[in-house]
């Protein structure tokens, strides 16, 4: 039971960097209207900004769930650096272009590769961390669920929980919200009722790369920095995208929840009688990924907003 | 139709020799009711006529009929064979084929090309042939080619024939939509509001052109609230409202109806 | 249709033609004036023979029919690995078998996936099949890495024969080659440059029928049938079209080229491992697709092409220590660039698709193929 | 005439290289309704685009009053008291009717409330169907959710693209009539009908289009009166 | 650093025109003489990058030492092509170097897959000599001709398996990255260990986390945990298992990657006490490796590991070879390669040294180079002989607890 119970944990905590990065990604691919393949990367580089500002914010005092107040101003600056960058990305890569939602994946596969290698020689390819010491799992829970959850477990939960309701907030109640949707849904339309989507586009754009960057963040903070963790997340956030329902915030997160505890489930399949190699843990994922977009071919959250 | 009688209440049944038969067909969306226990009935070598009120579902039906709306209850048969849940192509297979209501715009294909989409069964559809008789393909596709042109210089957009079939006016999109359609040369043509946004001097035309088609055999329903057009060229005409059947009888005697009057013409305008 | 026509050109076509030539030309050029030489030069036209058919395979899929195919490598890898098993030295179940035989190895396992993986995916549209179909790749190259009785694992598959190994003639030959004429030796090739020059001779042969059999059935009613299904699939149902019989067609045609480029590779490289299954070529074959023009044979040939010549010629970046940036970052960068400013330039691709595609010789005397 | 609130001055126009528009010139005057009719591909819908700036006037100009709107962006123009109704594609799918008129209003500053309110009120089809997504009303409830869209910044003057186009005749009849209520509070309508009787019916002036061209101008009863126009562009009866 | 090689062959390196006469710099012009332009393939970008950064460094060193001597009567240039960690992209990297550029030795790769697959399609039946600057995996012995400076991973196994029974553990939980060397690595574990083995998976590289292979081989009850992986995927199994707070449920013991400046440096104090890993290694305290740690952490702020050391004696050995070689051809070169390194001679710990012995016309038997990275001696399969040594962590340091012979 304990050991059910941790490895939901794990998977719960799994999920929500999942979440953390899919959301700002679900953000763009409705209302950019496509696949970008470069918000792995600007996940990184958000994370990288972070490490730069935590050295010199990282002495300021106070802890909030185990991390140094410096550390928060840190993630705030990372996410002002994903969103400038991906705001100038957008006004000189592609605002001016002519294509389709294909040409511009393609494009962004570009944006990708220069992203990664200005942070590559920037900061080499070796990885790096957060100077933030560890406190190891928190004794309540340890002795009265025998579960080990950290603290820093609880704040990458806690924001990635805050950071969907509040893009909720934005989408669904908020007229910049609705001004999205409907930027996203019919752009010529949208123009025509007085929308003025040049800026909906660049107000996308900043929170999109701002929530990619937080997602990154917490990604390094969780595991380690170095230019390719957003790029190796990036299947892996995709898939929670696209199994959620392309668009749906709320379908990103079910994706991402459904796809980090497989993630982290498949060693209890051996318990059940299905001895199945953590190798294969990948495979099970996206096995019973492709099962629910049988089910539900348009995603989990399909034809819900 | 030999039929001068008043209208029916609800659908006339048991046709002789209908194409399409439809029987209590039902469809909820969530808790609104689109089509409730409708019955319809088309007699093979008519123009069918179907009109009704905004939202009366009479889309709906042609989605049910033609196997794009999987119906909550009911059932369909073409040309004496039961298609209930299958699938669209196969339907059209039995020999109906429909058009729809908002345009559909092919991209990366020339108006021309659109229309050579039509034809149904096309040797040059099936790879082998491709390579083991690629003179019949070709035969087939002049044929098919030269038919599309006439079509086309009938519909007033010969000129079209090569620009980008989504480089269109609102209306030649539908005349394109219209035109494919009549180049599958089905037994019967579902057609869902042929002529709204077309000029009514070409309506006119159009109107012909189905009459002498309907003459070489092909069975036509048409939904349409071009009174003119739809009076001119169909007997019966079915008149559907909230889902089901209303009246079903000829042209005059429907429009004359009080019930169809009041939930779809209107008062006289003042 | 015999020969290996292009039919005729538009004056956009008709630049890049041109420029085609021109660099072709200084290719030659370089190769005799010994600046570029000739087994490299050989070993990069096989390499774009490779990508040429790798996009050309999902041209049948994306260009043609709209399927989001996320699963090139993967294709591209039953292929290597069908023919790997078969003939290597080093396959644990089998090898030896003739290289021809084993092309048809390679050929089958690629069509008995294609088959089970589009029997359920391509009833997804759209970006659901590029994320079903991306996961089943995986799906194909976990298995290939764990199941090593099978596949040798993640150490691959070494001793693979040259293709013409056990062909009379070609497979008896000595190295280095020298070629006699009058008995006095013109010619001294090493083995690397007779090999690959046979490898060339090899894809260009497979390039050549691939293109032709995909121009035929691209101008065809099937051909439009999937260009309808790629922008509307239900008008194309409406009107009796068997939609997911033509995209499971095209889906088995496209992924036995890709498959085709994959039995090439194993080949060419002599070497097969798990990690030729990796996404990243999946991502590669897409770009090139893009870069020459969605829908357009010609175009995949040339966006193939386009691929190498920038991953290959981005290689002859030196870091000079001029620039703040090592070479491996700068490469990277500029692939990226140079990605953003063809879009950028060519947003439609380098060579798009004809307007209009019809059966040759339909449309009477007035317009000739 | 009245004085002209919006004039359309030798304007060239079209879609990319093809030219569609040729040396066009119409105007509306103040508290008018105008409709243009003409063949399918005449060019109807491009004038409307052209005034609303969806596409830019290669040559000559675009007033609104003595204000040059040619070439200006659509979501500047919506706020100089112009509205657009667009022949296709002309309500947001996945918002629902609800979300679809506040969308029409993003440019209001207040009041938006009561204006919904009332345009509810007046299209009872859309006030049964407040939450639904409007990918899911019927194409004639559709017209008209997207005719009211453009009503709820209450416009000094209206561009109407066809609106009775899959109207029923009941529903039609009730389109036209608000379309003259709408015009006796105050707006000048410029629209475009195929229904072509109906639409000059309820019309002050007519202009047929033919080739990007005006082929006649006038009062609109006279252009019902005129054989030639009646022959060639409006069809035997009244179509409804 | 690898600056643009002016290639020392004329582009025709394949009939070796003009390689043995090096020594003579008569005809040559007053300042630069020959040049001998060989071949690295280096993972400068892609999953293995952050090896690749250490080789260079490690490369940068000593082509420095090299050229600061001198080699032929001429300087050595290296003309390098990335991998992207990928085969693919080593074989086009190597067919740039050997086909294109001819150079007669290539030095290359990381990835012991990508080795592969350089030399089974590139270097085979060529004449050019490939020495691998990192690669492990035991499948690389099987081709004789492929040299490689780090030992065989089958010594580390088995010597982990020595130290684990040694340390009286009867079970052992084995995770192993799913690569060419955690595979044929942890294969050779668990053929060596007596003990069982109730734990036995791979892990994927590059992953976000290994939470489930921590939680999995915690469930077990294994006496001892052994990690065959790299360093940043350890990196992260530490954390997590310091999070889980298991860090103490068993023994650990691993693999050279376990063993870095990082690994430590990003773990909690203390968390990774007593644990033990087996490296291969040169005694800390000679001379020579002194030498190249303090140089390498006066250039780039850091502690060399183990990668940088033979990626260091990798360009070494290749210009003892071409000062050792009659000609500057691949047939030369791998004649006298193994030589330079064996035993036989007299022992060299330097360039320097080594390149003296032979200057003053000995020949390359005489020469015995003992690199940064240990004794090399290069055997009939290519394989060094490796000198592995075991540390253990204590007070959050490495501490060295003996070598062993590989
Ligand atoms: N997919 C759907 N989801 C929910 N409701 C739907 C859907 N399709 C249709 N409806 C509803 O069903 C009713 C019937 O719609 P239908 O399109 O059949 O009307 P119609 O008779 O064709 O009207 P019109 O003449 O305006 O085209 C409408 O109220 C419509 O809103
Ligand atoms: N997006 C477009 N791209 C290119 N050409 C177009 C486009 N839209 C329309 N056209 C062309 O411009 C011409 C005028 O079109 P327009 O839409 O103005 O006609 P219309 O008079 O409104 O016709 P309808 O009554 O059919 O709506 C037509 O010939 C049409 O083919
Ligand atoms: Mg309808
Ligand atoms: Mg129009």
């Amino acid at each position: 039971m304990a050991q059910i119970l941790q490895y939901l944990a794990n998977g719960l905590v799994f999920s929500s960097i999942i979440i953390l990065g899919s959301i700002g990604l679900s953000l763009v691919y409705s209302i950019a209207d496509f696949a970008n393949f470069a918000h792995g990367d600007t996940m990184t580089l958000g994370a990288y900004g972070a490490f730069v500002a935590f050295g010199v914010f990282g002495g300021l005092g106070g802890t909030v769930l185990g991390l140094p107040i410096g550390f928060f101003i840190a993630l705030v600056v990372g996410m002002a650096l994903a969103a400038a960058v991906a705001v100038l990305t957008h006004i000189l890569v592609y605002k001016p272009l002519d294509t389709d939602s294909i040409g511009l994946l393609i494009t962004s596969i570009g944006v990708a590769f220069v992203y990664r290698a200005v942070l590559q020689a920037s900061f080499g390819t070796d990885f790096l961390q957060y100077d933030i010491s560890r406190s190891g799992p928190i004794p309540v829970l340890l002795d009265t669920l025998d579960v080990a959850v950290t603290q820093r477990d609880v704040a990458i939960i806690v924001s990635a929980a805050v950071l969907v309701a509040g893009l909720h907030l934005l989408l669904q109640r908020t007229t910049l919200g609705r001004k999205m949707r409907a930027t996203a849904d019919n752009p010529d339309l949208a123009r025509v009722s007085g929308i003025r989507t040049d800026r909906v586009i660049l107000v996308m754009w900043v929170v999109g790369s701002a929530l990619a960057a937080a997602g990154g963040v917490f990604l390094a903070l969780y595991s380690q920095l170095d230019p390719r963790i957003g790029f190796n997340i990036l299947l892996v956030v995709f898939a929670a995208v696209i199994l959620g329902g392309i668009g749906s915030v709320y379908g990103a997160m079910l994706g991402g929840l459904l796809i980090g505890m497989l993630h982290e489930l498949t060693p209890l399949l051996s318990d059940v009688g299905l001895p199945i190699s953590n190798a294969y843990a990948p495979a099970v994922a996206f096995v019973i990924m492709v099962a629910v977009l049988l089910v539900r071919p348009r995603g989990i959250a399909g034809d819900m907003t | 139709m030999s039929e001068q009688s008043l209208v029916s209440d609800g659908p006339i049944l048991g046709k002789d020799d209908p194409v399409l038969r439809a029987e209590g067909l039902e469809k909820r969306f969530g808790g609104l009711v689109a089509t409730d226990d409708a019955s319809i009935e088309v007699e093979r070598g008519t123009i069918t006529g179907l009109i009704g009120p905004n939202g009366a579902g009479k889309s709906t039906l042609f989605n049910l009929v033609s196997g794009f709306y999987e119906p909550d209850a009911g059932y369909v048969s073409v040309n004496g064979v039961d298609v209930t849940g299958r699938k669209p192509h196969q339907i059209a297979d039995q020999g109906m084929i429909r058009t729809f209501q908002t345009p559909r715009k092919p991209e990366g294909m020339t108006v021309r090309e659109a229309l050579l989409v039509g034809p149904h069964n096309q040797t040059g559809e099936s790879i082998i042939p491709l390579f083991t008789s690629p003179d019949t393909v070709e035969q087939e596709e002049r044929r098919s080619l030269e038919q599309a042109q006439e079509m086309l210089e009938r519909f007033e957009i010969g000129d079209l024939a090569t620009q980008p079939a989504t480089d269109l006016s609102g209306g030649q999109m539908k005349l394109v939509e219209l035109a494919r359609g009549m180049m599958a040369e089905p037994d019967l043509l579902l057609l869902d509001e042929p002529v709204a946004g077309v000029n009514p001097v070409l309506a006119d035309k159009l109107a012909g052109f189905i009459e002498e088609l309907n003459e070489e055999g092909i069975t036509f329903l048409i939904i349409e609230h071009d009174m003119n057009f739809i009076m001119r060229l169909a007997d019966p005409i079915i008149v559907l409202n909230q889902g089901s059947v209303l009246v079903e009888g000829p042209p005059e005697a429907v429009r004359s109806d009080e019930r169809v009057i009041d939930a779809y013409l209107g008062g006289p305008s003042e | 249709m015999s020969t290996l026509d292009v039919g005729t050109y538009s004056p956009r076509e008709k630049g890049v033609v041109g420029l085609l030539g021109v660099l072709g030309a200084l290719l030659l050029l370089a190769v005799v004036t010994g600046f570029l030489a000739p087994a490299y030069l050989l070993y990069l036209v096989g390499l774009s023979a490779m990508y040429m058919l790798l996009s050309m395979g999902l041209n049948v899929q994306w260009g043609y029919g709209g399927m989001i195919n996320f699963s090139v490598a993967a294709f591209f890898g039953l292929g290597a690995y069908g023919t790997a098993l078969l003939t290597a030295s080093g396959s644990p179940i089998s090898g030896g078998v003739s290289p021809v035989v084993a092309l048809f190895g390679g050929l089958g396992l690629a069509a008995v996936l294609a088959v089970i993986i589009g029997y359920p995916t391509l009833k997804l549209r759209d970006d659901y099949l590029a994320i079903a179909s991306l996961g089943l790749a995986e799906v194909v190259r976990i298995f290939i890495l764990n199941e090593s009785q099978w596949t040798a694992g993640s150490a691959g598959l070494t001793g693979i024969p040259l293709f013409f190994s056990d062909w009379p003639v070609l497979g008896d030959l000595t190295y280095p080659y020298v070629f006699y004429a009058g008995g006095t030796p013109v010619f001294n090739m090493s083995q690397s440059v007779v090999t690959s020059f046979l490898n060339v001779v090899l894809v260009s042969v497979i390039v050549a029928a691939v293109y032709l059999f995909l121009r035929r059935i691209h101008q065809s009613p099937w051909g439009r049938v999937l260009r309808t299904i790629r922008t509307d699939e239900d008008l194309a149902e409406t009107l009796g079209k068997n939609t997911f019989a033509f995209k499971m067609q095209a889906f088995v045609i496209g992924s036995l080229i890709m498959a085709l480029a994959g039995v090439f590779y194993s080949h060419l490289v002599l070497f097969v491992s798990p990690q030729d299954l990796q996404p990243i070529t999946t991502f590669y074959v897409w770009v090139a697709v893009i870069l020459g023009g969605t829908g357009s044979d010609r175009g995949a040939m040339l966006g193939g092409f386009t691929i190498v010549a920038i991953q290959q010629g981005t290689r002859f970046l030196t870091d000079t220590g001029a620039l703040p940036i090592g070479a491996a970052p700068l490469r990277l960068m500029l692939v990226g660039l140079l990605i953003i400013f063809i879009v950028r330039l060519r947003p439609e691709g380098i060579l798009p698709p004809e307007r209009e595609l019809i059966w040759p010789d339909s449309l009477g005397g007035g317009r000739d193929e | 005439m009245t004085d002209p609130i919006l004039t359309v001055d030798g304007v060239d126009s079209g879609y990319g290289e093809v030219q569609v528009l040729d040396d066009l010139s119409l105007t509306l005057g103040e508290g008018e309704i105008a409709c243009l009719v003409g063949p399918n591909g005449a060019g109807k819908s491009t004038v409307l685009k052209t005034v609303f700036g969806m596409l830019e006037p290669w040559t000559g100009s675009v007033r609104l009053g003595d204000r040059e709107i040619g070439g200006m962006a659509p979501e500047d123009i919506v706020r100089i008291g112009v509205g657009y109704v667009p022949q296709t594609e002309n309500v947001f799918g996945s918002l629902t009717i609800d979300e679809n008129l506040r969308m029409g209003g993003v440019a209001r500053d207040d009041g938006l409330d009561e204006v919904v309110a009332e345009l509810y009120d007046r299209f009872p089809i859309l006030d049964d169907k407040r939450t639904a997504n409007a990918k899911t009303l019927s194409g004639g409830q559709r017209q008209v959710l997207a005719f009211a869209r453009a009503l709820v910044m209450e416009p000094d003057v209206l561009l109407i693209d066809e609106p009775s186009a899959g109207l029923a005749p009941n529903t039609a009849k009730e389109v036209f009539d608000d379309v003259e209520t709408v015009n006796e509070l105050g707006t000048s309508i410029l629209m475009v009908e195929q229904n072509a009787r109906e639409g000059l019916g309820i019309s002050d002036r007519g202009f047929v289009l033919d080739q990007g061209t005006v082929k006649f101008e006038g009062e609109a009863d006279s252009l019902l009166d005129d054989p030639e126009v009646s022959r060639l562009y409006l069809g035997g009866e009244s179509r409804r | 650093s690898g600056g643009a090689p002016e290639d020392g062959g004329g582009g025709d390196g394949g009939d070796g025109s003009d390689g043995g006469d090096g020594e003579s710099t008569d005809s040559s012009t007053d300042s630069g003489s020959e040049t001998y332009t060989i071949g690295m393939v280096d993972s400068l970008s892609g999953s293995l990058s952050a090896f690749g950064q250490r080789n260079q460094r490690g490369k940068e060193i000593a082509l420095d030492d090299v050229n600061s001597v001198g080699v032929g009567g001429g300087e050595l240039a290296i003309s390098q092509q990335d991998d992207q960690s990928t085969s693919q992209g080593g074989v086009s990297a190597a067919q740039t170097l050997v086909n294109q550029e001819e150079v007669p030795l290539l030095i290359g790769t990381v990835g012991s897959g990508v080795s592969t697959a350089i030399h089974e399609s590139v270097v085979q039946n060529t004449d050019v000599v490939q020495i691998s600057q990192n690669s492990t995996s035991p499948n690389l012995t099987n081709f004789p001709d492929l040299l490689r400076m780090p030992p065989a991973g089958k010594a580390q196994a088995e010597a982990i398996s020595t130290l684990l029974d040694e340390d009286g553990n009867e079970s052992a939980a084995l995770a192993w990255i799913n690569n060419d060397y955690g595979q044929s690595v942890g294969e050779a574990f668990i053929d060596a260990y007596d003990g069982e083995i109730v734990y036995n998976e791979p892990h994927d590289q590059g992953q976000s986390s290994y939470s489930s292979t921590i939680s999995s081989m915690s469930d077990t009850d294994a006496d001892a945990w052994v990690f065959i992986t790299y360093q940043p995927e350890f990196a992260t199994m530490s954390q997590e298992a310091f999070d889980l707070g298991v860090t103490d449920q068993a023994a650990w013991y691993g693999g050279d990657s376990v063993k870095g400046p990082k690994v430590l440096e990003s773990a909690p104090e203390g968390s990774l006490d007593g644990m033990k890993a087996v490296v291969p290694s040169v005694p800390q305290d000679a001379e020579n490796y002194q030498a190249f740690v303090s140089e390498f952490e006066e250039r780039f702020g850091e502690e060399p590991t183990s990668w940088s050391a033979y990626a260091y004696d990798a360009v070494v050995v290749s210009a003892l070879a071409i000062e050792a070689a009659d000609e500057f051809t691949g047939s030369a070169l791998m004649e006298v390669v193994r030589d330079v390194t064996r035993p036989e001679g007299e022992e060299a710990t330097t360039y320097e040294a080594a390149h003296e012995i032979l200057a003053n016309g000995g020949s390359p038997s005489d020469v015995d180079y003992t690199g940064v990275s240990g004794p090399i001696d290069l055997d009939e399969n290519g394989d060094p002989v490796g000198l592995l040594q075991v540390f253990e962590v204590v007070d959050h340091a490495y501490e060295s607890a003996g070598f062993i012979e590989g």
